[in-house]
């Protein structure tokens, strides 16, 4: 019988384990195939316990981090008063949140109401799968993982759309048609730029990706390829942005003209539920954007041996996390500086510039890996 | 409201459960208190200064506040930012039972605590936000600073800090103060007051005057010494309005209205004989000041023509309509029609008096239309909302207006507010 | 909105033009809101209850009204009730009473600060400097009885 | 719904009615800039009609006015537009002047100059934080008030209240300015130079803010007049008319300062008007600082409180634009009748007419540029 393994230090260690646990079953239960689902078991529990983690656990750091960063932007302090510089202050919301009152409008269609957040919860968790995180922290390891992504992606426009719809709220049906628009617009253009990244790197494998730009700093496919790998991470950085639904092009939001969008409605735990995926959208995609432009968990290597013992020494994960970091900062100062776009504008924008764009940078790479062979 | 008020059903029996109990009050009001998100909400000045204390220079997010929610299904607390008028009123009591529970209101401002500076003489204007919803805390000041608002927060927060379990928050109640008119109250309270005193008094007075019956104060009170300035004449205005005055001098204006409309006077002047009527008008319109403005008065019949004709005129060219307003006197109305050339900078008020309908009941008169008067909105389209003001107002109907609906006011209000003869019921008349 | 008729070269001139001033114009914000964020001298927030020592409201702010009184507790009012008709929405009541020699006195000056809209005409309006605009800001209660306020601590002199 | 019974207000009738569905926009909603009401009358996302309702904040003021005082009615101006509280107070007091024919000592003209254009730059950094903020960028409203606060510091410090003013009075102002009125208005616009230079390369370029704005919501020149608009949002159209050059009042005529003018009409255009406004404003006030007289009284000698019987009007141009008061005096201190033209109510007049085949994000930026303060409108 064939059982899928997790293929990483941890998932061996349980392995090794699982037999000398069994042991002590019954003796008509104990056996090989015994063995490998409940170290596959195990494995998974611990797998799914990591992704939470990794989850759950950023968001509230996130929404401090937004908050502080606007606050800094716009000259003044941001929470200050619940913890030190009020670190515990977002603990404090999300606490708040689960213990309001939950209700649903009138007329709206409850089990879609409340189904369509944890919908939108579902995309990002699976994209975190995908992403290795240091040289063995992997949770599934596939070989069609960049395709996996594209197509689980789409996920979360479902929710939104379910969720504007059974509001039964003309602003939220708005919101959420406006999005569902962009999302799948700006669908192609993520597509593209990944897709070039696996033309460039010649895999589908996020690890193969990601190995593949082992090295110095100009092994990174932002370097990598000249200028276009640079302007492909910048294209991605906008597809990637209007995917998340992030300012400036949060037209299903658009707090100025629909109040709040597809979740006007939502109050509590399912609102929270909304917030959440937001910003594990927000790590799920620039830890993307790391694995594919700015070389997973590699150290920046600059080429001088000395530097380079000494940045090669700190694990693999603590980098990943350090550019993880690094580009949510870079998605906060996008989101606190620009303005929005209308929605119309925001179409044009996909299919005028982006999509051409894009497939220039097809045309660009293919010459590139013609050149360079 | 929430699994967490069943918790002391269940854990008190339990040994040490209490405990427990106190534990999740301490962390749930720990978060309530903690993270207070408001309302994007606001109708007037106070509105701004919320606004302010969400700003850099203050800013709300030192207390986790600054998350202003537009929706309502979202927020926790509602600030009560600007006068509540009646008409607003049920979209607040809307707003309010759309926020999910447990939920806090601010008053913030004179105005949403007691009606504020429209307390008295007024008919359209909540007294005091306790009339529609429970209120928690209250910020006087109009508006209040910044500050204020967040000491307001400050006490928002030990009050939710004191709730529990066994005790939770429920919604509170409303009060009606509709009707409180503070002044007379406290006024009526001292009164009887101090009619037990005089009584009580009335001994040791009389013995007071015995024993000193030529008693004289020695309290002298010192009156402020206010600074002396000097008495200026208005020569600078009158002078700067000679000036700048380009266009047709009031006197030509005049003249050729006159010689166009024969019903066009200057508003007090009589005269028995035409020529006599003719010298003081002319007399009066050079007596006018260059600051003031020439304000000619002709009949409802010339209305029309008059306003087309100063419109299209080359030499008048009127075609920037300043105001449509309207003044109550006993017997008529005065429609005042302000007009003005931007290109030659003159201004022209035309003044219509207009007969009141003496046909209607006496009962009805306050709340019926008692004067006609064409429109002139397909002249100057700004008349169009001016017009509906002057018949939300004063009840004096626009002939071939498109839209002649009440502007200000519900459809089902009941009078014309700016008549002289209004009355309704929510006004209380002002005491001093 | 209106449809343009642009000429296809036009156009392209146009869209290759907004393709090299747009992120320009796009980093050019950018560089501001760098600036800000990297430079803490340009954070100008006060914190309130922190700074409560040495927050200082100008000499003219106008709180809430209060008595002039001196280290007795006297006030230098004399009922007159200018105050009382300048206020424009009848906030202050002056409630005189008869002293022992049966002089008209202050009994109480009662102050509805809920309506008081802290106009200042009052102030302006007494002529003895007998009341003042106080600097005291911060007076959020939970309890509105309490804003009917009674100002003077004894009965006026006479 | 049915087209054939349209709710109260809209007037286009149209024979298909398939697509068509009503949004009602406020009267709580974040970008209708307090209590308005919109109803819009929507095709997908493309707006057929917007009807304007007023009167949620309809608080009486004139029916109030009727029974208080020549000088308590000062202090109601004050909750009027609560923007640029002082240039109200400046716009009821110049009509009083004109009833109790009493004159203004030179000091004070300046004091009124200073303090209306302080009033009016605040109100134009409103209006920048504003408007960026409709658009979506949260970073300009607070950058708009940041300076705001320094405005209304100063304001503090010489009339005692941030917002709600009343400063002026017949005949002078309330105060004399404080010693180091002079040197804090200078440290002031020092520090507006600097950062309106930020500000602008933030937001006046930007390609998203420009594509947002330009030939969006166009005004013709004969439609704002025909309107009566005023303000930055006339001028915008392409006409030159501004109160302070037309029909100067104070000494106004003694300054040297242009009125900025646009020509298209558009969202843009009002933009540019108002920030080109800001500077004016500054050069105002330099030249105020220069020349503000050191000596002199504040105010002249008091007059009775009365107005002679008659009929006043006096006209000023705040930030939002023309602001009239017409006076009805008869005997006695309070007035038979007292009426405000405040500049925002033909503003969303002519909203109509230039949402209509927008999007209702267009509808938003609209309402931004238009700058209207709904209690001035409802009184």
């Amino acid at each position: 019988m064939y059982v899928p393994s997790v293929t990483n230090p941890i998932g061996d260690y349980v392995r090794e384990w699982v037999p000398q646990l069994v042991a002590y079953l019954p003796e008509s239960l104990q056996g090989e195939t015994t063995c490998s689902v409940i170290a596959f078991a195990i494995n998974a529990i611990i797998c799914i316990i990591a992704v939470c983690l990794v989850n759950i656990g950023s968001a509230p750091i996130l929404i401090y981090m937004e908050r502080k960063v606007c606050a800094h932007v716009q000259c003044r302090l941001g929470p200050m008063r619940l913890g030190w510089h009020g670190t515990i202050q977002t603990i404090a919301d999300v606490l708040k949140m689960l213990f309001k009152e939950v209700y649903s409008p009138q007329g709206a269609d409850k089990k879609l109401f409340y189904l369509a957040p944890l919908i939108v919860l579902i995309a990002p968790f699976m994209i975190a799968a995908l992403i290795p995180f240091g040289h063995n922290l992997l949770v599934a390891n596939v070989d069609m993982g960049i395709p996996l992504i594209i197509a689980v992606n789409g996920f979360g426009v479902l929710g939104i759309l379910l969720g504007g719809w059974s509001s039964n709220n003309k602003y939220s049906l708005m919101g959420s048609l406006r999005s569902g628009a962009q999302m799948i617009s700006y669908e192609i253009s993520f597509a593209l730029v990944l897709l070039f990244v696996v033309m460039v790197s010649g895999s589908t494998n996020l690890m193969e990706i990601t190995n593949g730009q082992a090295g110095t700093v100009a092994n990174w496919m932002i370097f990598k390829v000249p200028v276009l790998g640079f302007l492909a991470f910048i294209m991605f950085f906008i597809a990637s942005t209007a995917e998340m639904n992030r300012a400036p092009f949060d037209i299903a939001e658009a707090e100025q003209e629909l109040t709040g969008g597809y979740h006007t409605e939502y109050t509590g735990t399912p609102f929270a539920m909304f917030y959440l995926a937001e910003y594990i959208a927000l790590v799920t995609n620039s830890a993307l954007a790391v694995t594919c432009f700015l070389g997973g968990f590699h150290a920046p290597c600059i080429g001088f041996e000395s530097v380079d013992q000494i940045l090669l020494k700190v694990p693999g994960v603590i980098w990943f996390f350090a550019k993880v970091y690094f580009m949510i900062w870079c998605y906060m100062m996008v989101r606190w500086t620009f303005v929005r776009p209308r929605v119309d504008q925001l179409m044009s924008f996909e299919w005028k510039f982006m999509l051409p764009v894009n497939m220039l940078l097809l045309v660009g790479g293919a010459a590139y890996i013609a050149l360079s062979i | 409201m929430g699994i967490i008020n069943f918790a002391p059903k269940i854990l008190d029996p339990i040994p040490g459960g209490k405990y427990v109990v106190n534990a999740i009050d301490y962390v749930v009001n720990w978060a309530r208190a903690n993270s207070i998100w408001p309302l994007t909400y606001g109708t007037s000045c106070c509105a701004i200064e919320m606004m302010s204390s969400s700003m850099a220079r203050y800013d709300i997010a030192r207390f986790g506040s600054e998350v202003f929610r537009a929706s309502p299904r979202q927020a926790d607390l509602f600030i009560l930012a600007g006068t509540i008028t009646r008409r607003m009123a049920p979209a607040i009591q809307m707003l309010w039972e759309q926020m999910p529970g447990p939920k806090y209101v601010l008053a913030m401002g004179a105005c949403t605590i007691s009606g504020g500076p429209f307390v008295y003489d007024n008919y359209s204007v909540v007294r005091g936000a306790q009339n529609i919803l429970p209120v928690d805390v209250f910020v006087p000041g109009c508006p209040p600073r910044p500050e204020a608002l967040f000491h307001g927060l400050l006490t928002l927060r030990e009050k939710i800090l004191k709730e529990t379990c066994r005790n939770p928050w429920h919604e509170g109640d409303t009060q009606d103060l509709s009707q409180l008119d503070r002044y007379r109250e406290a006024a009526k309270a001292w009164a009887e007051l101090e009619k037990i005193k005089d009584e009580e008094m009335a001994e040791a007075r009389a013995k007071f005057k015995e024993e000193n019956p030529d008693y004289k104060s020695s309290f002298k009170p010192v009156r402020v010494t206010k600074e002396a300035f000097p008495e200026i004449a208005r020569e600078h205005e009158i002078s700067l309005a000679e000036k700048s005055s380009k266009g047709l001098s009031k006197a030509d204006m005049f003249k050729a209205l006159k010689n166009k409309f024969a019903s066009v006077t200057i508003t007090g002047v009589t005269a028995e004989t035409p020529e006599a009527l003719a010298e003081a008008e002319t007399a009066a319109v050079a007596a006018l000041t260059a600051d003031s403005v020439l304000e000619v008065r002709l009949n409802a019949e010339d209305y029309l023509a008059a306003v087309e004709f100063v419109k299209n005129d080359p030499a008048f060219k009127m075609d920037y309509l300043i105001d449509v307003t309207a003044i109550d006197y006993p017997d008529h109305f005065e429609l005042i029609t302000m007009l003005k050339s931007l290109e030659k900078k003159h201004q022209l008020f035309l003044c219509v008096p207009l007969a009141k309908d003496e046909s209607i009941a006496a009962e009805k008169r306050a709340t019926s239309i008692l004067a006609k008067v064409p429109s002139v909105s397909h002249l100057y389209a700004a008349a169009e909302i001016k017009e509906r003001e002057v018949y939300d107002m004063f009840g004096i109907k626009f002939e071939g207006h498109q839209d002649m609906r009440r502007i200000f006011l519900d459809p089902e209000f009941e009078g014309f507010p700016l008549r002289k003869d209004f009355t309704n019921p929510n006004m209380i008349k002002r005491p001093v | 909105m209106t449809q343009e008729n642009i000429s296809t070269k036009h156009y392209i001139k146009r869209y290759l033009k907004k393709c090299i001033t747009g992120p320009w114009s796009l980093l050019c914000g950018l560089s501001v809101s760098l600036k800000y964020f990297f430079n803490p001298k340009k954070i100008v927030t006060e914190q309130y209850p922190e700074n409560r020592k040495t927050l200082k409201m100008h000499e003219r702010y106008r709180g809430r009204l209060s008595m002039v009184e001196d280290a007795e507790g006297n006030n230098h009012c004399t009922a007159c009730g200018m105050c009382e008709r300048a206020c424009p929405n009848a906030s202050i009541n002056v409630q005189p009473t008869k002293n022992i020699a049966g002089k008209k006195v202050l009994g109480r000056y009662v102050y509805h600060f809920a309506s008081c809209t802290q106009c200042g005409l009052c102030v302006e309006a007494c002529p003895f400097g007998a009341i003042e605009m106080s600097t005291a800001f911060e007076v959020a209660t939970t309890d509105v009885t309490s804003l009917e306020m009674i100002l003077n601590k004894k009965e006026g002199q006479g | 719904m049915s087209m054939t019974q349209l709710p109260p207000g809209f007037k286009i009738t149209r024979e298909t009615d398939s697509e068509e569905f009503f949004i009602n926009m406020g009267p709580q909603h974040p970008s209708t800039h307090g209590a308005l009401r919109l109803a819009l009358r929507m095709d997908g996302e493309t707006i057929v009609e917007v009807v304007p309702h007023f009167g949620y904040i309809h608080r009486g003021l004139e029916k109030q006015g009727e029974s208080m005082t020549y000088l308590q009615y000062i202090p109601m101006t004050d909750r009027q537009d609560y923007l640029t509280a002082i240039q109200n107070n400046l716009g009821v007091v110049l009509a009083y002047e004109k009833g109790m024919n009493i004159g203004v000592p030179e000091k004070a003209e300046y004091i009124r100059v200073m303090l209306s254009e302080l009033g009016r730059i605040a109100s134009h950094l409103v209006f920048f934080g504003c408007f960026g903020g409709d658009l979506g960028g949260q970073t300009c409203l607070l950058f708009g008030f940041k300076e705001r606060e320094m405005v209304h510091d100063i304001l503090e410090e010489v009339t005692g209240s941030r917002l709600t003013t009343n400063f002026f009075r017949p005949g002078g102002s309330r105060f004399d300015v404080p010693e180091n009125f002079i040197p804090r208005v200078k440290a002031f616009l020092d520090h507006l130079e600097g950062a309106m230079k930020d500000y602008e390369r933030f937001l006046s370029k930007n390609v998203i803010a420009l594509e947002r704005s330009v030939g969006i919501g166009i005004l013709s020149k004969e439609d704002a007049i025909a309107f009566g608009c005023s303000g930055p949002v006339l001028r915008a159209s392409g006409v030159d008319f501004d109160v302070r050059r037309a029909n100067p009042y104070s000494i106004y005529d003694q300054l040297d300062f242009e009125v900025p003018i646009a020509h298209n009409g558009d969202c843009h255009d009002r933009y540019n008007v108002r920030i080109a406004e800001i500077h004016e404003s500054m050069k105002i006030l330099r030249q105020c600082i220069e020349k503000f007289p050191k000596e002199g009284p504040y105010r002249s000698k008091e007059k009775p409180v009365k107005l002679n019987p008659g009929r006043y009007y006096s006209e000023i141009e705040t930030a939002k634009g023309l602001y009239g008061t017409y006076v009805v005096a008869a005997s006695g201190d309070k007035p038979y009748r007292i009426h405000t033209r405040g500049p925002s109510f033909p503003h969303i007049g002519v909203l109509n007419k230039m949402c209509q085949g927008g999007k209702i994000s267009d509808l938003v930026v609209v309402m931004a540029t238009l700058d209207p303060v709904i209690p001035e409108i409802d009184r």
